[in-house]
């Protein structure tokens, strides 16, 4: 008779990490769909084939590695991995581009580091900038929404998305492309705000045309996993008061140099996208939740600035690199006290 | 103790100081004249790519005139380069500055010969993105010499744009505001030329005057 | 003057640079005497962090030479009884990099273990005595003699003088008070080895 | 004018980043970040010495080199000012604080071919800088090195436990990891 | 209602309690054989008092308690004492310990004990007495010597006296039913604590999820002044740190004991132990214990004598053993589990948890970190578990402390939210353990360093003395040329040696504050303890006392030695042969019961055991372990070696030369006999 | 016996202390210049001439330095040497001196030259020193190139474009590439891009250094270490 000879605790709670990243799959879902409402069924392609390289690319580093490959496809984090970069890219981009993009973001962001939990930058958002700096013609040729355009009919379908993302249309992106809202806005140094709302097809209700749907559905989704406990508050909703802070002090009402109203900054961009699916990556933010607020924060006010005055109309990647770099240092002076011990001292 | 420490140690330092500086010196001098020409030459070479040496017979370095304009959109003063085939001008080399680039502003140099055409033009320094708004620059793709022999008539007044503004210039994929901004840069340095031709020339030519009589 | 010197730039440059050097050159001729240390503190950290097993199997004679050695710049992966641990705390103390033990043949990490001498067998000869760098041993001449457990650091210098071979290293077993948890070791799938090759690195 | 010294802060500390953009300074960047103690004990020391060498170097060329016509001995009155301003510091503190010399024992002298130093001694000619911005630029340089090499030195204590593969153990992730860094200071670009 | 605090973190883990409450408590018999481990206690395990063969009655002491922070045990029920040995102990390690074995008569006959009913009359010290030699340690958790935490420095005055009545893991049962049946005892106990204690305050706090015991205590404790104070359930609110806050609002702070806040813990077992105790003068002899799990048929609770292995109680409540995938002492949260199912129910018994397959599987594969922070979040003491967790991987220990790993209290929250899977816990345990060494190390290096700095200094110091004597010898030589000498330097050397060897002594002896003077003993005796923890692996009796003879004589020639040198030693030499004699008379008396012993000292050996033994064999100079042959090989072995040696030596002029001469002359000595032994065996 | 120490000394310099790989000196002008070939070989160049000379020079002075100023008399002559090449750069490769910008000066600062006078010319005959400094120069120069090739084939698809800045104008031609339509791929030319290839050639030297290991231990199976354990307690007696 055999009895398992373990530490105590002996019970342990039915959640998985795999569970925890099917979770964030599947509450990415109602922005995915918007998205593609808006831009065409260009994003379902890029998405399957980001999960097909990044698959193959974790496969490989850990057959060089000679490590059970088995185990940890299996806990669905490259596919998150793919999936938000997927996401991140304008959904007609040719196929090469998202190839390398995901091949860095696993191989070099993640794998290098050691895989799952070890790499101290987010892998997507490695793999994104790399992409926006190599290939910016690429990486900003966003499509238009639907109907922004008189002589567009309708989206590309799946089809034309395969046709496009993979290079037998020739020069086809070109002819549908339109700068973003936030790039709008960044350029504008002569309208009012209220001008551009009138005079550029750009922009819709309260933020950009399209865009703000889909990060109502992104904030959603996002919700949705803060019910379920994924993952805490303190990150994302510090990151979106500090950047709504900040677009409430310099928006003075409107004028040609506003930097754009807070409601603008929600919902523009990959704002929400970021706030609820990015800033939360458990492994490259401070550990904790004091740690996780100054983290969003920094997040948030990074952003507004280089939003504001740098050379990129959205920055959710590269402030979430900076503060990825600044996440150890953080965590080192935000532990939590510990029961018994005096405030602020050891 | 203290004393001889400090003496010693600093004539050995001074001996050094000796050894060492009478080598630099010496390689100053021998070099001096060839990194004077040198300097020169690397000035002279983007004129010279504008306004080839064939077509004039003038040091440009040397034949300047000040110029200051909004139109040139650059702050203070600055200096245009006349080229003389034998005294005669055949092109002006006036230095002008977008300051709507999309990431600041992007310095220019443009050449116009004396009938109001372009002899070329070349961007100094910018700080666009790579891989978009850089094709500005020469070494990247040469779009900017597409601007040779256009003048302000040809295309007309309201053709002087990129496309996406239904003008005649190219624009690049995906970047719009970089040509756009050169486009314009250079239209106006046109306007200038025009305006101030008469000014130019005259002070030119006076200059080359009193040169001569110097 | 200045006029006159700005016209001969040999002389000016030597005398410009010569100039510094001496002012430079007295500065800290001036510094080098009054700011004289002497002793080297880093000297004494590393030496608190050997094991103090005085066992001489980084080829220095005890743990303070070593330290020595190490302030002065040889490797800090020498000393098997410290094993690893002293290895990373050396390197984090000298902020230099960790390298993996550079033992002899066979001489790599061993359980701590005492000496134990066979007192009947013992013939009182003393070279044990001499040879224990602790003064761990107790006896007579002519008599048996034994070792101080607690004192004893394991260095097995005693073991090869012995004439009669009556000392043996006893690893120094788990008790209820030392027993504790490993660290979990299943873990073949996560840490496992970098395989190059088939050979494990 | 304010406004203008403030760029320059910002574009010292954040824009033309004097590790990650410019690439000056790397030597103790690499070698002096494995702790971050170590780290921050190392940024204190130079960010002293670059604001008083650059300084130095400033008065230096501009009331000696410049008016003698001897701008070309520069680079070796610079470096000679440098070396003297480091030696004479660490003498100082080896005598006055045994313990801040043992964290920069062995990098106080790496200090002077620290290429920062230099670096922004030149550079402060290049740019043409006055006595004040001199000073500043210094300063701003010697900040942004600190900032990135405090952040580096944090992540890297982090990545010592982690499993990184055995090849790329050491320098060659510490280089990989100053990569992204540098790749998210690229966010910076344009804010000046 | 008495406000209740929130504590940081915790979890809900399925409460699984209602399975075994269905039932009343039941009393769980006697077994035939129980066996008592010395230590069931935090501190110094017992000294037995009994020896192999005595009768004893239920209740007897059978082992006293050895210091101030210690407990005695007593026998749960009359019988007779078969062994005093090794016995698998109820410790995760599942190494073996010391106990007392008794093999029960069935007749279960009390020895003669008396109460104190009116306690009130007796002062604290008084009633300390009672409770300490009732062998009362907490039951509640870690079995901490109750007449010690109930004896707090006047400087701690204790404000609130907090009865734990939590039972906040999943599972147990314990304290529930007590409170649900024995509340009058429980109450009564919780009085006469309060009589110790004078607090201003009492608080029996127990969990809302225990309804019908919370409607008991309440009816029971009116007018009482005792509060009964419920609140909401979550893991681990019965920790005492935890109970503390939620309770008082107030944190215990580090380093520091609750009494230093004016509180004092007990568990509610506890408590009506110490009423059986001081009231009716009953010993803890026993427990109530849940035995639960999918892998038993009836599921609850027993009363169990002390000492009962748990076999017995699974027989009693059916278990499945083809089921049972893991046997834990205690709760699925902090119990330990088990490999043996001899291993005897004690004090802090609370629980035999034995699960099935589908109800505690196997630990998932352990997958890394994702830093998801749910473990930070569950934490009690507000810790950095993933942190921790990286810190232990990297065996980053200062870090580790930089992190206060000494206040993780092993609740296994963070274990069990884990989404990787990762056995958190036995991180941190090993790395506590890892820090406690290396602390250790840290000390006896330094002492080290202390003796091997002495000693390099006392080197130099003789090399100047040998310096002055070769002078003053010359000197003297000189002077013996002119006048008669009668007395050659010679004598000078040893008595020098002597003076170290005494001075080695005597430092020794200061260092030491154990009562065996004799270091040379101490050491010998400090090796043999080592040997896996069981004083049964001491050397047997008979080994022992050929050796203490032996000593004795030597020490005796010793003396003798001494008188004829005139030493000034005579002293410590004759207390030493004192000593030895009577250490000899102990070991006598010793050798006629150790048949049984010598039985269980062999069932743990490993190689130290081994060395240890085939050296002491080899001393007591009788049953050596080699056969004769492998003697002869060995003794040739060395006996060529010790030639080489002295070939070298001789070689190289060296001063050994004796050594090994004699060395050799002895082994050949030993070779002829052993020989002749052999062929006296093969004749025979 | 000479001949063994120079090929170690050369062993040293190119491989197994390779001030860029393994001593990671000298890594601004490492990561900064190597976006092309030619602006790598360029620096590289000049900074084996720098150290060759000058650590003969320190080697010859060596005896007449004290510790108080040996720091300053050391980076003298350094600097000196390096003014000299800045100039002779200025007047015959302007265009190359202009690209490299401060990273010529710097030179003196490139730690790998002062490293090594400190520890190696200062203690060691001419000869020895010449021929460190010449190999130590030639490994730095050897990973500049070897990058700067990198870079420049990922980074642009070409190889050994400008040649004609150090060659002259009959250099111009040598350039390789580019594949029509290759877009380029920016960040390994910019800053990032310096940092990770780097990591990546120190990793692949790491690959390269195991499997020379691995087969030198299945070549010789086991030599026998000879003992270095010393006797603490002295001589016994
Ligand atoms: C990161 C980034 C950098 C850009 N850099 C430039 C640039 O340097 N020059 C430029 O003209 N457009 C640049 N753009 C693109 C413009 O913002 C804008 O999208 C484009 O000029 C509009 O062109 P279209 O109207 O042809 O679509 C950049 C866009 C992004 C997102
Ligand atoms: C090593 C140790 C020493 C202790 N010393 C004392 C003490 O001196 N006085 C006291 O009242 N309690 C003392 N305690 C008891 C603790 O305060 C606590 O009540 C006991 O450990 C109960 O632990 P538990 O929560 O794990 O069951 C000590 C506990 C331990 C583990
Ligand atoms: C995580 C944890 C949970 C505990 N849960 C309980 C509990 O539910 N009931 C209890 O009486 N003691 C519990 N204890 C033990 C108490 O901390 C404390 O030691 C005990 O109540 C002291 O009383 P005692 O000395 O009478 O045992 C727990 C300890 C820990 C560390
Ligand atoms: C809430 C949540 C957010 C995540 N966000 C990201 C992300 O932004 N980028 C990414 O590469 N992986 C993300 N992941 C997946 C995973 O954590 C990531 O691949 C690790 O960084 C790889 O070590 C996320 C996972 C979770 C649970
Ligand atoms: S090997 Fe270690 S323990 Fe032995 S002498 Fe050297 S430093 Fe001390
Ligand atoms: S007794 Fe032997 S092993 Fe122990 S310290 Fe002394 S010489 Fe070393
Ligand atoms: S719960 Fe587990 S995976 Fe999550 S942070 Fe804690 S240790 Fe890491
Ligand atoms: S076991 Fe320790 S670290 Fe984990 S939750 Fe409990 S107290 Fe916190
Ligand atoms: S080369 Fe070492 S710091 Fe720049």
């Amino acid at each position: 008779m055999a009895f398992l000879r373990v530490t105590s605790p002996h019970a342990h709670s039915p959640t998985d990490t795999a569970s925890v990243m099917r979770l964030v799959l599947y509450a990415s879902i109602p922005g995915v769909l918007c998205l593609s409402y808006f831009f065409g069924a260009g994003i379902f392609v890029n998405i399957i084939w980001a999960c097909l390289v990044a698959l193959g690319c974790e496969a490989l580093v850990l057959r060089l590695r000679g490590r059970q490959i088995g185990l940890y496809l299996k806990d669905y984090s490259a596919i998150v991995t793919a999936v938000l970069l997927a996401i991140a890219i304008p959904p007609y981009a040719p196929w090469w581009v998202l190839t390398i993009g995901v091949a860095f973001a696993i191989i070099i962001g993640k794998n290098l580091y050691g895989g799952l939990g070890s790499n101290p930058f987010n892998p997507a958002m490695v793999g994104y900038v790399v992409l926006l700096i190599s290939f910016p013609i690429q990486m900003t040729s966003w499509g238009a929404p639907i109907n922004t355009i008189a002589d567009q009919a309708a989206v590309p379908g799946v089809l034309d998305a395969l046709r496009l993302n993979f290079g037998f249309m020739k020069e086809g992106v070109d002819a549908f492309t339109m700068a973003t809202p936030l790039d709008v806005l960044k350029q504008n140094k002569a309208l009012e705000v209220s001008e551009l709302w009138q005079q550029k097809p750009q922009f819709g209700l309260f933020a950009g045309r399209g865009w703000e749907y889909a990060n109502l559905w992104f904030a959603v989704g996002g919700c949705y996993l803060l019910y379920r406990r994924i993952f805490t508050w303190h990150a994302p909703i510090s990151m979106l008061l500090a950047l709504g802070f900040w677009a409430a002090l310099f928006y003075d009402g409107g004028s040609s140099a506003s930097g754009g109203s807070p409601m603008f900054h929600w919902f523009s961009g990959a704002t929400m996208l970021g706030a609820f699916f990015i800033v939360t990556d458990p492994v490259t933010s401070a550990v904790s939740t004091r740690g996780r607020m100054v983290y969003g924060a920094l997040i948030g006010t990074l952003l507004y600035i280089i939003r504001c005055w740098g050379n990129y109309p959205d920055a959710i990647a590269f402030s979430v690199l900076l503060a990825n770099f600044a996440a150890p240092f953080i965590d080192h002076y935000t532990q939590p006290r510990t029961y018994g011990h005096k405030k602020g001292g050891q | 103790m203290l004393g001889k420490a400090i003496g010693k140690n600093s004539i050995i330092l001074g001996l050094f100081a000796v050894v060492t500086t009478s080598m630099i010196a010496l390689t100053y001098l021998s070099t001096k004249e060839q990194i004077i020409a040198q300097e020169r030459a690397a000035r002279a070479r983007a004129l010279l790519e504008i306004v080839p040496i064939e077509r004039h017979n003038n040091t440009m370095l040397d034949d300047t005139v000040m110029v200051d304009s909004e139109l040139l959109g650059i702050k203070e003063s600055a200096e245009a380069f006349i080229a003389r085939q034998d005294g005669i001008p055949v092109a002006v080399i006036i230095p002008a500055t977008a300051p709507d680039g999309y990431s600041g502003e992007i310095r220019l140099i443009v050449g116009i010969n004396m009938n109001g055409s372009i002899a070329g033009v070349r961007v100094l320094t910018h700080s666009e993105t790579p891989g978009l708004g850089d094709k500005v620059d020469l070494k990247k793709s040469d779009w900017i010499l597409g601007f040779n022999n256009k003048s302000l008539t040809k295309p007309a007044t309201d053709l002087w744009s990129v496309k996406k503004d239904k003008g005649y210039f190219d624009q690049f994929t995906g970047a719009t505001i970089t040509p756009r901004a050169v486009t314009k840069a250079v239209h106006r340095v046109l306007l200038f030329f025009d305006e101030n031709q008469e000014l130019l020339i005259d002070h030119a030519s006076l200059k080359q005057e009193s040169n001569n009589d110097g | 003057m200045l006029e006159f010197i700005s016209q001969q730039p040999l002389l000016a440059a030597l005398i410009v640079l010569v100039g510094l050097g001496l002012v430079f050159g007295a500065v800290l001729g001036f510094a080098s005497v009054k700011f004289a240390t002497e002793g080297d503190p880093i000297t004494d950290q590393i030496n608190a962090l050997l094991p103090q097993t005085q066992c001489g199997q980084c080829g220095h004679p005890g743990c303070r030479p070593y330290a020595e050695a190490i302030t002065n710049g040889e490797a800090i992966n020498r000393c098997p009884p410290g094993g690893e641990s002293t290895i990373a705390e050396l390197a984090n103390l000298l902020d230099v990099e960790i390298l993996p033990l550079d033992a002899e043949e066979g001489a790599g990490e061993k359980p701590k273990s005492v000496a134990y001498i066979r007192e009947d067998e013992c013939i009182g000869c003393t070279k044990c005595i001499q040879a224990c760098p602790m003064d761990a041993i107790l006896g007579a001449a002519k008599h048996m003699h034994t070792v101080i457990v607690d004192e004893c650091t394991g260095c097995d210098l005693c073991v090869e003088p012995c004439p009669v071979d009556c000392i043996d290293m006893i690893a120094l077993p788990t008790t209820l008070q030392t027993w504790a948890w490993e660290l979990p070791s299943d873990k073949s799938h996560i840490i496992a080895t970098d395989v190059s090759h088939g050979e494990a690195a | 004018m304010i406004a203008d010294y403030s760029l320059l802060l910002i574009g010292a500390i954040l824009v033309n980043n004097f590790v990650l953009v410019q690439f000056l300074g790397l030597c103790p960047f690499m070698g002096v970040s494995n702790k971050l103690e170590t780290a921050m004990g190392m940024s204190a020391a130079t960010t002293f010495v670059l604001t008083l060498a650059s300084i130095c170097s400033y008065l230096t060329y501009t009331y000696l080199l410049e008016p003698l016509g001897l701008t070309y001995l520069r680079t070796i009155s610079f470096i000679l000012v440098i070396a003297v301003v480091v030696q004479f510091t660490e003498m100082v503190v080896r005598k006055s604080s045994p313990m801040l010399h043992k964290v920069l024992g062995v990098f106080l002298p790496l200090i002077t071919t620290n290429c920062a130093v230099l670096g922004v001694a030149l550079l402060n000619i290049n740019q043409q800088h006055n006595f004040l911005e001199s000073a500043l630029y210094g300063f701003g340089a010697a900040v942004g090195f600190s900032l990135v090499l405090v952040l580096f030195a944090a992540m890297r204590e982090r990545l010592s436990v982690a499993d990184v593969p055995e090849v790329f153990k050491g320098p060659a992730i510490g280089m990989i990891t100053a990569g992204l860094m540098s790749l998210a200071f690229m966010g910076f670009a344009g804010l000046v | 209602m008495r406000a209740v605090f929130n504590i940081p973190g915790g979890i809900h883990p399925p409460e699984n309690k209602v399975q075994s409450t269905a039932t009343a408590i039941r009393s769980a018999g006697i077994p035939e054989l129980l066996v008592f481990p010395l230590s069931q206690h935090i501190g110094a395990p017992a000294k037995p008092i009994v020896e192999v063969g005595n009768k004893v009655l239920k209740g007897q002491m059978i082992a006293e308690a050895n210091g101030f922070v210690s407990v005695p045990v007593h026998a749960s029920t009359s019988g007779e004492v078969v062994a005093i040995g090794g016995h698998v102990l109820p410790h995760p390690s599942g190494m073996s310990g010391p106990c007392i074995s008794i093999k029960a008569d069935g007749k279960d006959q009390w020895i003669e004990h008396k109460g104190v009913p009116d306690y009130e009359a007796l002062d604290r010290p008084a009633l300390l007495d009672i409770i300490r030699n009732a062998g009362i340690a907490g039951m509640g958790g870690a079995g901490f010597p109750s007449a010690v935490k109930l004896n707090p420095r006047p400087d701690q005055p204790i404000k609130t006296l907090i009865i734990n009545g939590t039972e906040c893991e999943p599972y147990i049962t314990a304290d529930d039913m007590l409170m649900r049946e024995r509340a009058e005892q429980i109450l009564e106990g919780v009085k006469v604590l309060r009589h110790i204690l004078t607090p201003t305050e009492t608080v029996i706090g127990i969990e809302d999820n225990k309804a019908e015991a919370l409607a008991i205590m309440r009816n029971a404790a009116k007018g009482t002044g005792i509060e009964i104070v419920d609140f909401p359930t979550k893991y681990p609110s019965g920790g005492e740190k935890q109970l503390i806050t939620i309770i008082t609002g107030k944190e215990v702070p580090k380093g520091k004991l609750p009494a230093d806040i004016g509180v004092v813990v007990q568990n509610l077992g506890t408590a009506t132990a110490i009423y059986r105790a001081v009231v009716h003068g009953e010993p803890l002899i026993s427990r109530i214990t849940t035995v639960t799990g999918k892998a038993v048929e009836q599921q609850q609770n027993f009363e169990t004598l002390l000492g009962s292995p748990i076999s017995h109680l699974l027989t009693l409540s059916k278990w499945r053993q083809d089921v049972a995938i893991r046997l834990v002492m205690g709760g699925p949260m902090m119990g330990f589990a088990l490999e043996d199912v001899s291993i005897p129910v004690v004090k802090t018994t609370n629980c035999i948890l034995v699960p099935n397959a589908e109800e505690l599987p196997e630990p998932a594969p352990e997958q890394a970190c994702i830093r998801c922070g749910m473990c930070a979040e569950a934490c009690p003491a507000s810790l950095l578990p993933q942190q921790l967790f990286w810190f232990s991987q990297g065996k980053e220990l200062e870090k580790l402390q930089q992190h206060n790993l000494a206040d993780c209290i092993e609740c296994g929250c963070c274990s069990y939210v884990c989404p990787s899977n990762i056995p958190l816990v036995q991180y941190y345990r090993a790395s506590k353990a890892a820090i406690r060494t290396h602390d250790q190390d840290l000390i006896k290096s330094d002492q080290s360093k202390a003796r091997f700095e002495a000693r390099q200094e006392r080197l130099e110091r003789e090399a100047e003395a040998k310096e002055a004597k070769r002078q003053a010898r010359a000197e003297a030589a000189k002077k013996a040329k002119a006048s008669a000498a009668t007395k050659p330097g010679e004598t000078t050397s040893t008595t020098d040696k002597d003076a170290i060897i005494q001075a080695a002594i005597a430092r020794t002896k200061a260092k030491k504050s154990e009562p065996s003077t004799d270091p040379v003993q101490a050491a010998i005796e400090r090796a043999q303890a080592k040997r896996s923890g069981a004083p049964t692996a001491e050397e047997t009796p008979e080994a022992k006392l050929v050796k203490i003879e032996g000593r004795l004589k030597k020490a005796q020639e010793k003396y003798q030695q001494a008188i004829e040198q005139g030493s000034d030693k005579l002293d410590a030499f004759s207390a030493g042969i004192t000593k030895l004699e009577q250490q000899l008379e102990l070991a006598k008396a010793a050798v006629p019961d150790t048949s049984e012993q010598q039985v269980e000292a062999s069932t743990n050996t490993d190689s130290a055991t081994d060395a240890i033994a085939r050296a002491q064999a080899q001393r007591a100079g009788g049953a050596a372990k080699d056969t004769p042959e492998q003697a002869i090989t060995k003794l040739k072995k060395r006996l060529g070696a010790a030639k080489d040696k002295l070939a070298t030596a001789e070689n190289e002029d060296n001063a050994n030369i004796e050594a090994f001469r004699a060395s050799v002359s002895t082994l050949q000595a030993k070779l002829q006999k052993a020989e002749q032994q052999l062929t006296n065996d093969n004749v025979s | 016996m000479a001949n063994t120490k120079y090929k170690e000394l050369s062993v040293n310099g190119l491989w197994k202390n390779n001030p860029a790989l393994v001593q990671l000196l000298g890594l601004c002008p490492l990561l900064a210049v190597t976006g092309s070939v030619v602006n790598a070989l360029g620096l590289g160049l000049a900074t084996m001439m720098v150290l060759s000379c000058s650590n003969i020079a320190v080697s010859l002075i060596r005896n007449l330095v004290n510790d108080a100023i040996r720091l300053p008399a050391f980076v003298m002559i350094i600097a000196a040497f390096t003014s000299c090449i800045e100039l002779l750069m200025k007047a015959y490769a302007y265009e190359l001196y202009e690209i490299l910008g401060i990273f010529i000066p710097l030179i003196i600062t490139n730690c790998a030259i002062l490293g090594r006078a400190d520890a190696f010319a200062s203690k060691n005959s001419v000869a020895a020193s010449a021929v460190d400094g010449f190999m130590m120069g030639m490994g730095f120069a050897l990973v500049l190139v070897v990058l700067g090739g990198i870079r420049e084939l990922i980074g642009s698809g070409t190889l050994f474009d400008n040649m004609d800045l150090l060659f002259g104008a009959s250099a111009a031609s040598w350039v390789i590439g580019p594949p029509a339509g290759y877009p380029g791929f920016l960040v390994v030319i910019l800053p990032p891009g310096a940092f990770i290839v780097t990591g990546m050639l120190i990793a692949g030297k790491n690959i390269i250094d195991r499997e020379l290991k691995s087969r030198a231990e299945a070549k010789t199976d086991t030599t026998e270490a000879s003992s270095r354990r010393v006797r603490v307690t002295g001589h016994i007696s």
